[in-house]
């Protein structure tokens, strides 16, 4: 049936946890595309029979319309299911800019079509501007706050990094007094966590 | 939707609501001098040793963890008040007793951090949640009672985290409600349209008036 | 149509609606009975609801009410309306049900998916703040779509109020990165 | 402080009569701001001036935590400065924050109606011109040029569409919980949908809180006279 790769493709943004992210399906999506142009084909070869019959488009009701018809709403059916794809996929790709910053861990951007990694870039990029010219950081702050210092465990080498009020050596498994709206992006990324006192 | 960027910054959080109660005024008892402080949120001390001062509740917990001073439980949080109010709200099966709108979070702030500073603390945090579970239960009641015809929903003596908890539940059900209702013949929808009330605290409110 | 980018509304469009052709269509490939490439008039096929829908009000084809809405559904549904596997029927019973309201002749297809989502909601949402962890996959493969998304939408605060209560971490790694989540839950 | 503080249910005057009793402060202002904001499906009009304010206080406050700091000021009083100046920059980042997710979901209705662009501030409209550029192209290089002439289109299905039948709108019908701030009579509450006889019914006094669609109150928010919570 027409149409049916196209909500396979729609499906594959459903199931698993909510904002994890698939691998791109470059194979079905091509796919997917292909039908879309042999809709065409099928649709522009009726109306040129119609043509050729010398009927007008606009007004003949006969079995060449109703068959260009079909193929005409089944390549906006298609579009709307490749557009749903690519537009669903941007929603969790721009979380990632704000959960995981400018560098994405590698394993993500295995899963991102080439289009999608520019994507990502340009939205880090008119966000930076965005934050830039509000000189305010959005990203963090994502939990209303409580004391101004947190107490962390460094979970992975981070090494000699410079924080807001001075610079400190995050080595694996030592412990910080950080402030907050430090540790919490590196907490974001699984770098650290929070320690309860 | 089935793919959500998340977290939705549209719905509110417990830590949000909790945030916001923490701007309620409490009375604190120093046991240290200190200046007035004039913060964006407003003005407050000086503080003297033993002079009680009114704060917001984030000022009260941050100086009881450091140990600079007690803090006054309101007045709804005695046994005796609160008992009446658990009494008084077993008693009816739809009214809810009037208890602060944030009166969730403050005792869970106070519960965390300023236990020593609440008499009799341990009867007064299980009667705190007995309330809450029965008012939990009456709410569930009441939107079980829903026709599904209302236009809106009136939930007036609800506190900010209940009102909280339903929200998400309560919303979706209602817009399902109001598209299923727009699928029915208009005849017999008239009768039905005006707001439901989810709670009947007020007796001789008028919100029902006028049929 | 809902919002054009919706996934269970793209997702709920491809339920299959059996639709007679009232007219001919030439170069289309849809009708499995037909020899060649075409669909007769008189034919009757099974189209996703996306396309049985455009043709029916174009005029082309004519649709029968889909056999989730049958009468056995109804009667089951007056009957003990909180056990019926109306999954098993439409996982979209009613958003599917609501789009076929304006194409099919059947006056009472609307009141049937009130009354059902009336008499089962109460249901869903006691079982949503009663049932546990181990009891719920089985409540939930009755349920629909939209039943699933209110007892999870229903249950979802109720546990994060509870967390709350309880206390502990603020602070999370982005669930994105799907691992190093050992310390949490 | 809060015009929340107090039992719930009081008798007469609610909101009003409290607010008239605390003065208000900015970041009151704020925090009913962004309530509003999180609450509302569409994008409200931005505050300018109260945001302006805002960041001035923000930027005196963070001087003087520095200058305290400098001076060797105690720490309690130190850290007690800095849990205040946090929490109204949460508030502004959290605004900040919501109002950028509603552009990004309502971006090309936003750009095509001049009511919702004009809710915007400069930043958010320099935003939005290169979101929109970015969005565009994604979608344009991976599926529209892809498509047949016809059907490029970002915003119709076909050039046949007769209207911009692909763009996102915010629902107004959603439910949201609201809470009058002066007494709301039942002209002012009218369903567009329903016939005026039901909507005598309904009114609301100062507190109460209700269950409504946004499109019910949205001119009652406009004009300050309810608050979502």
């Amino acid at each position: 049936m027409y149409g049916r790769k196209a909500s396979q493709l729609v499906k594959e943004l459903t199931g698993g946890e909510k904002g994890q992210l698939k691998a791109f399906n470059d194979d079905l999506f091509n796919q997917v595309i292909k039908e879309c142009s042999s809709h065409h084909v099928g649709l522009q070869a009726l109306f040129r029979n119609m043509q050729e019959e010398g009927l007008d488009i606009q007004t003949t009701r006969n079995a060449d319309f109703y068959g260009a018809l079909i193929h005409h709403l089944s390549l906006t059916r298609n579009k709307r299911c490749l557009m749903a794809y690519m537009y669903n996929r941007a929603e969790v790709i721009r979380s990632l800019k704000w959960k995981l910053g400018r560098v994405l861990p590698n394993e993500l951007v295995t899963k991102l079509s080439n289009s999608e990694k520019e994507y990502f870039k340009g939205y880090s990029a008119a966000l930076d501007a965005y934050m830039n010219e509000m000189n305010l950081d959005l990203t963090v702050d994502m939990v209303p706050p409580k004391d101004p210092y947190i107490q962390v465990r460094v979970l992975d080498d981070i090494g000699e990094v410079l924080l807001t009020d001075r610079s400190a050596n995050l080595a694996r498994y030592s412990m910080h007094f950080l402030k907050r709206t430090d540790a919490e992006q590196y907490i974001c990324q699984g770098l650290m966590e929070e320690l309860l006192s | 939707m089935a793919v959500q960027s998340e977290p939705d910054y549209s719905l509110f959080t417990a830590q949000e609501i909790e945030f916001v109660a923490e701007d309620e005024l409490i009375e604190i008892v120093p046991n240290m001098r200190m200046d007035p402080l004039n913060l964006i949120c407003g003005d407050f001390g000086p503080f003297l040793p033993q002079i009680a001062a009114q704060v917001p509740l984030w000022l009260a917990v941050a100086l009881k963890k450091r140990g600079k001073c007690t803090i006054r439980p309101p007045e709804w949080m005695s046994v005796e008040k609160l008992t009446h109010v658990l009494e008084a709200e077993r008693d009816s099966e739809r009214e809810f007793q009037s208890l602060p709108f944030h009166y969730v979070e403050i005792s869970r702030l106070l519960f965390d951090h300023a236990r020593d500073d609440i008499p009799d603390g341990y009867m007064v945090r299980s009667l705190t949640e007995d309330i809450r579970d029965v008012r939990f239960h009456k709410v569930q009641s009441s939107l079980e009672s829903f026709d599904g015809r209302t236009s809106a929903v009136q939930i007036k003596s609800l506190s900010a985290m209940e009102v909280n908890i339903v929200r998400p539940f309560v919303a979706r059900a209602l817009q399902s409600f109001q598209k299923l209702d727009s699928l029915l013949p208009d005849t017999d929808s008239m009768p039905n349209n005006q707001p439901q009330q989810a709670d009947k605290a007020a007796k001789g409110r008028r919100v029902l008036r006028g049929r | 149509m809902g919002s054009y980018y919706d996934v269970d509304d793209i997702i709920a469009e491809e339920e299959p609606v059996s639709a007679v052709f009232q007219k001919p269509a030439n170069g289309v490939g849809i009708d499995p009975s037909a020899e060649k490439n075409c669909v007769d008039q008189g034919s009757k096929v099974e189209l996703p609801f996306w396309l049985a829908n455009e043709l029916c009000q174009r005029n082309a084809v004519s649709v029968l009410v889909p056999p989730c809405f049958d009468e056995k559904t109804r009667l089951e549904i007056q009957a003990d309306p909180a056990c019926v596997d109306l999954r098993s029927r439409s996982p979209y019973f009613y958003e599917f049900g609501c789009k076929m309201v304006p194409i099919v002749a059947d006056r009472t297809l609307g009141f049937l998916l009130f009354s059902a989502f009336r008499s089962r909601y109460k249901d869903v949402l006691t079982k949503a703040h009663t049932a546990s962890h181990v009891a719920a996959p089985k409540i939930l493969s009755r349920l629909t779509k939209e039943e699933v998304n209110l007892y999870e939408a229903a249950q979802s605060s109720v546990a994060a109020f509870k967390k709350w209560r309880i206390g502990g971490r603020r602070f999370h790694p982005a669930s994105v990165l799907g691992r190093k989540r050992r310390s949490e839950e | 402080m809060d015009s929340e503080s107090g039992p719930a249910d009081k008798p007469s005057g609610g909101a009003e009569e409290l607010e008239a009793l605390v003065s208000t402060t900015d970041v009151e202002l704020l925090k009913r701001a962004w309530r509003n904001e999180k609450a509302a499906p569409e994008i409200l009009r931005f505050e300018t001036h109260l945001i302006d304010r805002v960041a001035g206080q923000l930027q005196l406050m963070e001087e003087t935590v520095d200058d305290f700091v400098e001076t060797g000021i105690d720490p309690l009083t130190v850290s007690l400065y800095q849990m205040d100046l946090d929490r109204t920059q949460f508030l502004l980042r959290s605004y900040l924050r919501v109002r950028l997710q509603k552009i990004e979901k309502f971006m090309f209705h936003i750009l095509k109606t001049n009511e919702l662009h004009d809710r915007l501030s400069k930043q958010e409209k320099n935003f939005t011109r290169r979101y929109s550029e970015v969005i565009g192209k994604h979608l344009e290089e991976s599926v529209l040029l892809n498509l047949p002439d016809n059907y490029q289109s970002l915003l119709r299905q076909s050039t046949t569409s007769e209207e911009d039948d692909m763009v996102p709108e915010p629902q107004m019908d959603a439910f949201v919980v609201c809470r009058a701030r002066e007494y709301v009579g039942p002209s002012e509450l009218q369903d567009s949908n329903k016939s005026l006889a039901t909507d005598l019914l309904m009114e609301m006094e100062p507190g109460e809180l209700f269950f409504i669609p946004f499109k019910r109150i949205k001119k009652l928010l406009e004009n300050g006279k309810v608050d979502l919570v």
